[in-house]
């Protein structure tokens, strides 16, 4: 039983929280929240030279050619940071995209711009309110060309290009395209969200020039899609993971220098409880999380499972951080000046990036009932412990 | 048991009600609803807020509950209720008297002197002058008298120094109610003294606080060296802390609320205009499972409002069972915007102006919301509230009683 | 404004409450509880003799012509002394089917006997798992004869007859039928459930002979299931109130009657506060109850409404007081010797008799839609509030 | 990061299953689950007990952490949890044992003289005596040291008189661990010392406690002048609070537990089996949102003992955060239990064996489960072990300090 990370593994978090500590103090999110400044350009900068954008890309395509439990690490501390930079975006989603649908020819020509950090991708599925998936899409790839609106799509404004969820022209079915966001038939837009600290835009497609992602032809873009928000989710709950701890923390302090009635407000029962509950609430996201990066390094059957127990855990232990974080820190917690506020919306924001909880509880029972169906037709061959 | 006025409150309902159609416009149904969040207020919003205020008071309609002698129409606590109930179905200007008149007022009848009442009261009914409340402090919030503004007696005057802070309407008031520490060596209730301070007064400096909304409700107030005459104290050196009793138990939780099943109505609207997976979210078992139980919640606050309305109506007044409505409708405000928000699935994030479902109504709400959850009364000090004097329980062990102010621990030790 | 009961109401309660205290301490509970007894005999002849069985039945078919709100009050006393009778069965379910369906031959044979008690009845909906209302039943009723099982049949052990919703031969409906449960073709037996201080039976009916309810032929039984189950549901809401605040007030008293560290637990702040919390839910009951009452005594039309509202609101305070007053009590609380397990049972029996919590919230939503749709087209004709 | 033995693990996996596997039987599929809640052991139970435990000790498999001169294995933490996985696969009578060799053994170990290790140890190790713990009392619960049975010098023998409570096995016990007040002058923590009684001695009154399930896992245990003799003495006179917090200390939190993944299969089938409105209730919305919610908290419960373990695995000795597991676990099981019952609808009432769904699974851990989030800790202890322990926040703040104990409240002041 080894259930933790190792020794490099955790020198690398280390190091990377040493990095992020001096580079992206939170005054770094707060002013990207409060200017017109989409991300924090040197800190993305700072991330590329550290080789974090290209950890899980072979060294083939310019990454470091780590593997996933290295990506982990670095997401939580990138989450911890509440990093103002499309991280998850370039590096979860197009990154991953490439790596496992796309061809040769696209690897070459895109990893190791994305590795470089010279070139950011996203993934652009959203087109409306209640969507969480690959269902209902209306965008449509036909000819070469790309048409439909993409709402809201993370980092979509400074992108350099998409992957794109449409339907191709062959029958119903979905594919994932590539295109150039700052090429012909693209416009697109910065627009409010409850999290200013990173961006998000709308992106309209009108006959925009785009290709298949991989070279099999249009794929199974749907479960493409799942396979993509699954790994994806992993990584994410990882960031999720270290903004609700950096947030527990930060409560922890406060309530133990704040005195009322002659005494730290964290030795009154009521929130000392609050404070115990929270933590385990963070515990078993971490040790969800840790199954997630388990199976994601060992591309394991499990992953599908491991994904949504990651998500759903950890969405729920930052939403609940954010939320007591500024109720325990009382009247300061609620004004603009103090930082709280900055975790409560980022965990907002990171709980329906890639569908929400509700979605992904759904797609836990479909997969313990497949996986269930799976055990018992195996039954028959028998398996020892 | 039945919802309908007595004869006696229907009559006064009907007055009421002509008093307003003659005098003001009724709502149409697309009017917004009133912001419970507490916006920035402009000077023309004040002004209007004044003419209203004045037209009210030369009809009596401005101070119900109080004493006809000081400007009041001597009714009865339901009357009261009656009046808001017609006046909210009316276009008025947001209501910035409500401290002056549910706090301010009664405090200075009960503890001022009567050259004090008579100078302050009828410009206060007349709403010529606003007041404001300076009470909590940066390190005295939920421990109001844990408060450290100090006030040194100089000849004919007081010198006060210090800071206050969650001052609504601190901007645009002439008066306000402060509560300072006059004697540090006495024990923690026992050094305080009640002023009433002119908010024009050289010393006193206004900033706004920007809330995690981006919304400015609240001001933080300083002092320095701020000259109070002594004429202007309310009660006796050293028994503030009874005065400002009178003052807190004059601010009651509002009563008869429950809103919240107006935010039901549009949470459905929301989950039927929503597709999930190919049908009508409200046709999802889970969505009605949750939107059920936020409206049971909300309509048994409702109907506990029913119930406390039902004691005013019989001449009870209401205790401190009115905490629940606001424990209880706060976390549940908050728990429909973050459902809310899940609802609409990746467009949840969305605040941008027409892109955003529902006009962002529950991003809004959800970033709202924390504020009503800790102002007045966090979730905490209202569960104590309803345990100490609802239920009765023991109090909380003290560890500032019975010791000189300046030696109750005020933050971790030094090391 | 007027949300109360009235200065009679009150009087008529009190009276009850004295009476109960007198005459069904919990000792009478626990002497059903643990004996093989159906129910506290002497205790139901009291209650038939203070007229409370016959309380909403007119004065012309032997009852005491009071209204709802009287049976409410009365409810709610018969639920804080978890009084171990058919009060439940034979008031709230039988009398009321015959009240609101039964022929008036029907009403004159077994309303007095019912207002007497010298008959009790019941309804007997239960067939299978998972079903909480008139769906999927298989029990049928052709040619005068009754056949099928009904579990659980909450008192059918000890009920002289039943209301029974069977498929009748017409076509897929249903309808009412009355049976008499002591003639041919009917075996009964007590089964053990979660709460032995009330019986509960399994009946099965062998072309057992019976008559449709009502002289109108075959009625809608679903929509008069659902009728019944609102009006049953009101007033059992009560019953739960009254549990749950008894528990309540047990707890209140014995935190702070124990002492632990020096001083009583009820001084702890995370005891204080979860009584606090506790106390806003039975009041948000009491207040939903008091909905339903006005509901139900004035045949409002949005009675459907507030009779899901009494019933998830009272379910979920009744459960809440009973795990809370076990756990509150400590190791004591979990010994048969205590009275907690006596609410902790009654609870849960109560919160699935009639159907689950789930079963009504989702009765709630399809009567806001409803009463939506009614308002909106409604509109037209504009209404002043 | 990976869920496989080290080498050596695996080593010493295999040697145990060997053993196992000449000694014991597999179980199989239809086995039943072990009993979490607690049932009355009789004697026949207690004899397959012993000689299992005795086959076990001469083949050095009963106390492996145990130094090998007192008839352990000098195993480690990670080997004795491995012995305890492969154990459970295999039919063995319930352990009784636990007790004695997972709290008295090493507190006899650390505190008690040589003749007392002779004389205790070994027979403890074969099982020939059981053992069993008096500790709690009807009034000192979670406040453990606020005990009251008395112990008085009386030449060489102690005379004990109080009541014990919530002891498991006193039935069948040989010897129990007991901790007195010998001085009641002194303050809470002075005043107390430590025996281990013959609970054959004269004086020595066991009766079951019944549980709300209808279980009989715990005894009460009056003393009535027992005599004990000065020798059985564990510590000195005064210090035996100290030596009880050897034993607590011991009483671990079960490790690598969270069985919840287990009960979430059978929620599923009952899910799958159950009829809701037409379709298996499985595929309805709300229930699936449920399930998921378990099924997440019981893994992240897994997990974190795995997690645990990984730490046992590398040398480190688990801590209070091991609390965790039975805060989250004992909830856990609750609610699954209330919504196993609801799912069942109409039915959801039933126990009776043949009709209720599942054998009624849920209705029992329902009336089972209260226990376990009591016994052991309460919730609201186990929150305070994280809060004051592994957070490192403030301690209550205590009344009972400094205090003689006889001038400590016990009850509400008389009127």
């Amino acid at each position: 039983m080894n259930f933790d990370f190792s020794e490099d593994q955790k020198l690398l978090q280390k190091t990377a929280k040493d990095y992020l500590e001096e580079h992206s103090p939170l005054t770094v999110c707060r002013e990207v929240l409060e200017s017109d400044a989409p991300y924090a350009r040197d800190l993305w900068k700072g991330a590329a030279q550290l080789g974090w954008l290209g950890t899980a890309i072979p060294e083939e395509y310019g990454g470091a050619g780590f593997g996933y439990l290295e990506l982990a690490v670095i997401a939580e501390e990138i989450g911890r940071a509440l990093a103002p930079i499309p991280f998850a975006s370039s590096v979860y989603l197009a990154s991953e995209a490439l790596l496992r649908f796309g061809s040769d020819t696209q690897k070459q020509k895109y990893l190791p711009e994305l590795a470089s950090g010279e070139w950011i991708g996203t993934f652009a599925v959203a087109e409306r309110p209640g969507q969480n998936g690959a269902e209902g899409i209306e965008t449509s790839f036909a000819g070469g060309v790309l048409s439909g609106t993409k709402v809201p799509v993370l980092d979509g404004d400074v992108a350099n290009f998409a992957v794109v969820v449409a339907r191709s022209g062959h029958g119903s079915g979905l594919s994932l395209v590539l295109t150039d966001l700052d090429g012909d038939g693209v416009e697109r837009e910065a627009i409010k969200s409850i999290d200013p600290s990173r961006s998000t835009a709308r992106v309209v497609f009108s006959k925009a020039p785009a290709e298949l992602l991989g070279e099999d032809g249009p794929g199974d873009g749907a479960g493409q899609t799942d396979a993509l928000l699954d790994r994806a989710a992993v990584l994410m709950a990882f960031e999720q993971l270290g903004g609700a701890a950096r947030a527990f923390e930060s409560t922890l302090e406060f309530t133990q220098g704040r005195y009322a009635f002659g005494r730290p407000i964290a030795s009154f029962q009521a929130i000392k409880h609050r404070l115990a509950d929270l933590w385990c609430e963070i515990e078993l996201a971490r040790s969800n999380c840790y199954y997630g990066a388990w199976a994601l390094s060992n591309e394991d059957s499990e992953l599908g499972i491991a994904a949504c127990n990651s998500r759903i855990s950890s969405s729920h232990a930052f939403d609940l951080a954010g939320v007591e974080m500024i109720q325990l820190y009382g009247g300061v917690g609620y004004t603009w000046e103090y930082d709280c506020h900055l975790f409560y919306r980022r965990a907002k924001l990171l709980s329906v990036a890639l569908g929400n909880p509700a979605s992904w509880k759904d797609k836990l029972i479909t997969r313990l009932l497949e996986s269930r169906a799976a055990a018992a037709s195996a039954e028959a061959r028998n398996t020892d412990d | 048991m039945d919802f309908n006025d007595t004869p006696e409150e229907a009559a006064f309902r009907a007055e009421a009600r002509a008093w307003l159609e003659s005098n003001a416009e009724r709502k149409g149904p697309d009017d917004a609803p009133p912001d419970l969040l507490g916006e920035r207020t402009d000077s023309e919003t004040v002004q209007r807020a004044q003419d209203w205020q004045k037209k009210k008071a030369e009809a009596s309609w401005a101070c119900l509950t109080w004493p006809k002698e000081v400007g009041g129409r001597g009714a009865t606590a339901i009357q009261s209720v009656i009046w808001k109930q017609e006046e909210s179905k009316f276009r008025t200007p947001p209501d910035i008297f409500g401290i002056g008149t549910g706090m301010c007022g009664p405090t200075i009848m009960t503890h001022g002197r009567d050259e004090q009442k008579k100078r302050w009261l009828p410009s206060l009914v007349t709403g010529e002058e606003i007041w404001c409340q300076l009470f909590s402090e940066p390190s005295a919030g939920s421990d109001l008298a844990g408060l450290r503004t100090s006030a040194v007696r100089d000849g004919e005057d007081w010198t006060v120094n210090g800071q206050k802070i969650w001052t609504t309407g601190a901007q645009f008031s002439d008066w306000g109610i402060l509560v300072t520490r006059s004697d540090p060596n006495a024990t923690k209730h026992a050094g305080l003294t009640y002023f009433v301070v002119d908010m024009h007064s050289p010393g006193v400096e206004i900033r706004p606080i920007t809330q995690i909304n981006g919304g400015q409700g609240f001001n933080e107030v300083f002092f320095n060296d701020v000259r109070i005459p002594d004429a202007n104290r309310l009660g006796e050196v050293g028994d503030g802390w009874r005065v400002a009793i009178t003052t807190l138990m004059n601010e009651r939780a509002s009563i008869g609320g429950g809103g919240g099943a107006g935010s039901v109505n549009e949470l459905m609207k929301l989950a039927a205009d929503t597709e999930l997976n190919g049908k009508p979210a409200i046709e999802d078992s889970a969505v009605r499972q949750r939107i059920a139980e936020f409206y049971v919640r909300s309509k048994g606050l409702q109907f506990t409002g029913n119930r406390t309305l039902t004691a005013l109506s019989r001449g009870t007044t209401p205790g401190p069972e009115a905490s629940l409505g606001k424990l209880v409708g706060g976390k549940l405000i908050q728990d429909m915007a973050a459902f809310g928000i899940e609802l609409e699935g990746f467009c949840g994030s969305l605040t941008q102006e027409g892109l955003a479902p529902q006009d962002a109504t529950w991003q809004n709400r959800y970033l709202g919301i924390p504020g009503l959850r800790i102002a007045g009364g966090t979730d905490e000090v209202l569960r104590n509230i309803i345990a100490e004097r609802v239920l009765r329980l023991p109090p909380e062990q003290r560890l500032d009683k019975g010791v000189p102010f300046r030696d109750v621990p005020t933050g971790p030790p030094s090391k």
